[in-house]
């Protein structure tokens, strides 16, 4: 559609920008690279034209643009690329937490989950990187305050924090027992209990 | 009551059999609330409290020993109860519903969080459902070629050269030698003798460079000399003014000291 | 041209794998996850038809296959960061040192550091720029005497040595009766011959 007024010299040069970034690449990144008279999000959006329904796409997650598999191509390439265990429930709910709630002390999100926050949930968070300190609550004891970061966003396809539901849309109650699969649903003890939970709907 | 609570005695009795699969009591108490299957902000709390209180009743007939965070919510919850139910007096009254209230909010805020938490896991996630260039390429060159120099820097090596170069060395003080008294009788002794009138007594202070220190030490030195030649009858001493130049000269036969 | 007849399914596959692969990807990797009809081989060979002319061209290497920036593009991509170094510690005070006794033999040096010079340490600040040998000394074996450049002063923004505080400034107790050539010893002055030896005054 907007393909045809983008030069391909400015579509091979975003390609190859974009491809070999390890981490998603800004529109200004590729604007540096490109003639004044071309607007970096009209060739990236071009480039994602051209991508669609590929073996490998164009997402905007955390701030600018990554190449990444199509999704439904999942289920095999699992089979020849490792992958990494699952969060654990707790993980994912303090992470939660902490993306709505940021920043936020691990009083409150002990508060929240009526549960105390273990050392393992801490450590694998900060491990893979999905939440930071940032600064200190002025309160007694200064304790310190999480939030979440670019890495949270890139790991589950946000754009910004805004990408998030509403907290109200969250609440339509048990949302039915099919469009959630990893809910925490009557048996979720037994879920988070056995192994990781393979959310085998949706694929 | 017993209305709500019968119906969830046998998935009481199930629940208390894994109370360990929960974190914790709100977390028991969200997923007894979900068994309404209302809509959560108008769940009964009363009914809720009667399964909560159920199953922890249950669970002290198997175990005896419970966690305190169950029993402390138990008998909260007991407290509510008495509140909803039996209010003393209107103040009582509100006082639980407010309580009520409050623990309704937690049980929505939980149950949002959960619903969050259950969201994300939907979302195709980076590293297993979908995949990055699994091997990228960097086209950014370090040039470590420039060098950061300074004046501090520099400076601050050079202290540190000498400091440690010192410190290495031990420190020792330099030997100082004061002009002694014996010195200086055997030098005034020796020149007097040579010197046909009277001389400053400084002219017989060492011939060495001197410090101000030493120096002070040897004009000392120097005028006891003078003094204990003097008693002797070796010498003559002689000042003109207060704070003058003491002048010296060797004694002729029988002389004394002026 | 043999693209025809591999179906997109394949196409689309065989391009997540690769892309997603930290290593090349063989052929017989590729043929795993492909319906047994299908020939591995032939659907590399559409990729690369598909990708040939692109900011990104499919390469093969040892091992298999990858993509790869296109060769006329990398240098557009290329950014060089400087990180600026510090010289080592021993290299500082070796050029302090000099700059402050110069012109200075490495035997001197090493009894004010009191720690004995690498060639390196010295070939770094020849190779540098910062210093230069000026002349030997008149001494048995007559060691080499070294002394600070142009360099130097630019470098450290000095117009001239003046510039640099005196030693006296500099050492509010003095560390020790310093065994070498400039200070108080009756005969230093004259060993720092061209320094400022202004020995005599203050006795």
């Amino acid at each position: 559609m907007s393909a045809p007024e983008i030069p391909e010299a400015a579509l091979r040069l975003a390609e190859a920008l974009v491809f070999a970034a390890a981490e998603p690449v800004s529109a200004r990144a590729l604007a540096q690279l490109l003639p004044e008279t071309l607007e970096a999000e009209a060739v990236l959006a071009a480039l994602a034209a051209r991508y669609a329904g590929r073996g490998v796409e164009l997402v905007t997650v955390a701030g600018g643009v990554q190449f990444r598999t199509a999704a439904d191509l999942a289920p095999l390439l699992r089979k020849v690329v490792q992958i990494p265990r699952r969060l654990p429930r707790a993980a994912m709910e303090t992470l939660a937490i902490i993306a709505y709630h940021q920043p936020v002390t691990r009083a409150e999100i002990e508060e929240i989950r009526g549960a105390s926050l273990s050392q393992q949930t801490l450590d694998a968070l900060l491990e893979a990187g999905l939440i930071v300190p940032k600064g200190r609550k002025e309160a007694p004891g200064r304790p310190t305050l999480w939030a979440s970061t670019e890495t949270f966003l890139t790991r589950f396809g946000l754009r910004d924090l805004r990408d998030l539901p509403r907290r109200e849309e969250l609440l339509v109650e048990p949302p039915a027992p099919a469009p959630s699969p990893p809910e925490p649903a009557p048996d979720a003890a037994a879920a988070s209990a056995g192994e990781t939970g393979e959310a085998p709907d949706g694929l | 009551m017993p209305e709500p609570a019968a119906p969830d005695a046998a998935a009481s009795s199930r629940l208390l059999l894994r109370l360990d699969g929960f974190d914790g009591p709100l977390d028991l108490l969200l997923e007894l609330a979900r068994g309404q299957k209302l809509d959560l902000a108008r769940i009964s709390i009363l009914a809720l409290v009667e399964q909560y209180l159920a199953v922890i009743e249950g669970a002290r007939r198997v175990r005896l020993e419970l966690a305190a965070e169950w029993l402390v919510m138990a008998a909260w919850l007991a407290w509510l109860k008495s509140r909803l139910l039996l209010p003393d007096d209107e103040a009582a009254a509100e006082e639980g519903e407010q309580a009520a209230e409050v623990l309704a909010e937690r049980l929505v805020a939980l149950q949002q969080m959960r619903a969050a938490a259950a969201w994300l896991g939907t979302r195709p996630e980076l590293g297993r459902d979908v995949f990055a260039r699994g091997g990228p390429e960097s086209f950014v060159a370090i040039d470590r070629s420039r060098l950061v120099l300074d004046v501090p820097g520099l400076l601050r090596s050079y202290l540190a050269a000498l400091r440690r170069a010192a410190g290495r060395r031990g420190y020792a003080p330099a030997p100082v030698t004061y002009w002694s008294l014996k010195d200086a009788l055997a030098r005034l002794g020796a020149m007097l003798g040579e010197l046909p009138d009277w001389q400053t007594l400084e002219r017989f202070l060492p011939p060495t460079p001197l410090s101000p220190l030493e120096r002070r030490a040897a004009v000392a030195s120097t005028l006891l000399a003078g003094l204990e030649l003097a008693r002797t009858g070796a010498a003559r001493l002689r000042q003109e003014e207060p704070f003058g130049p003491i002048l010296v000269r060797k004694a002729r036969g029988g002389e004394q000291s002026e």
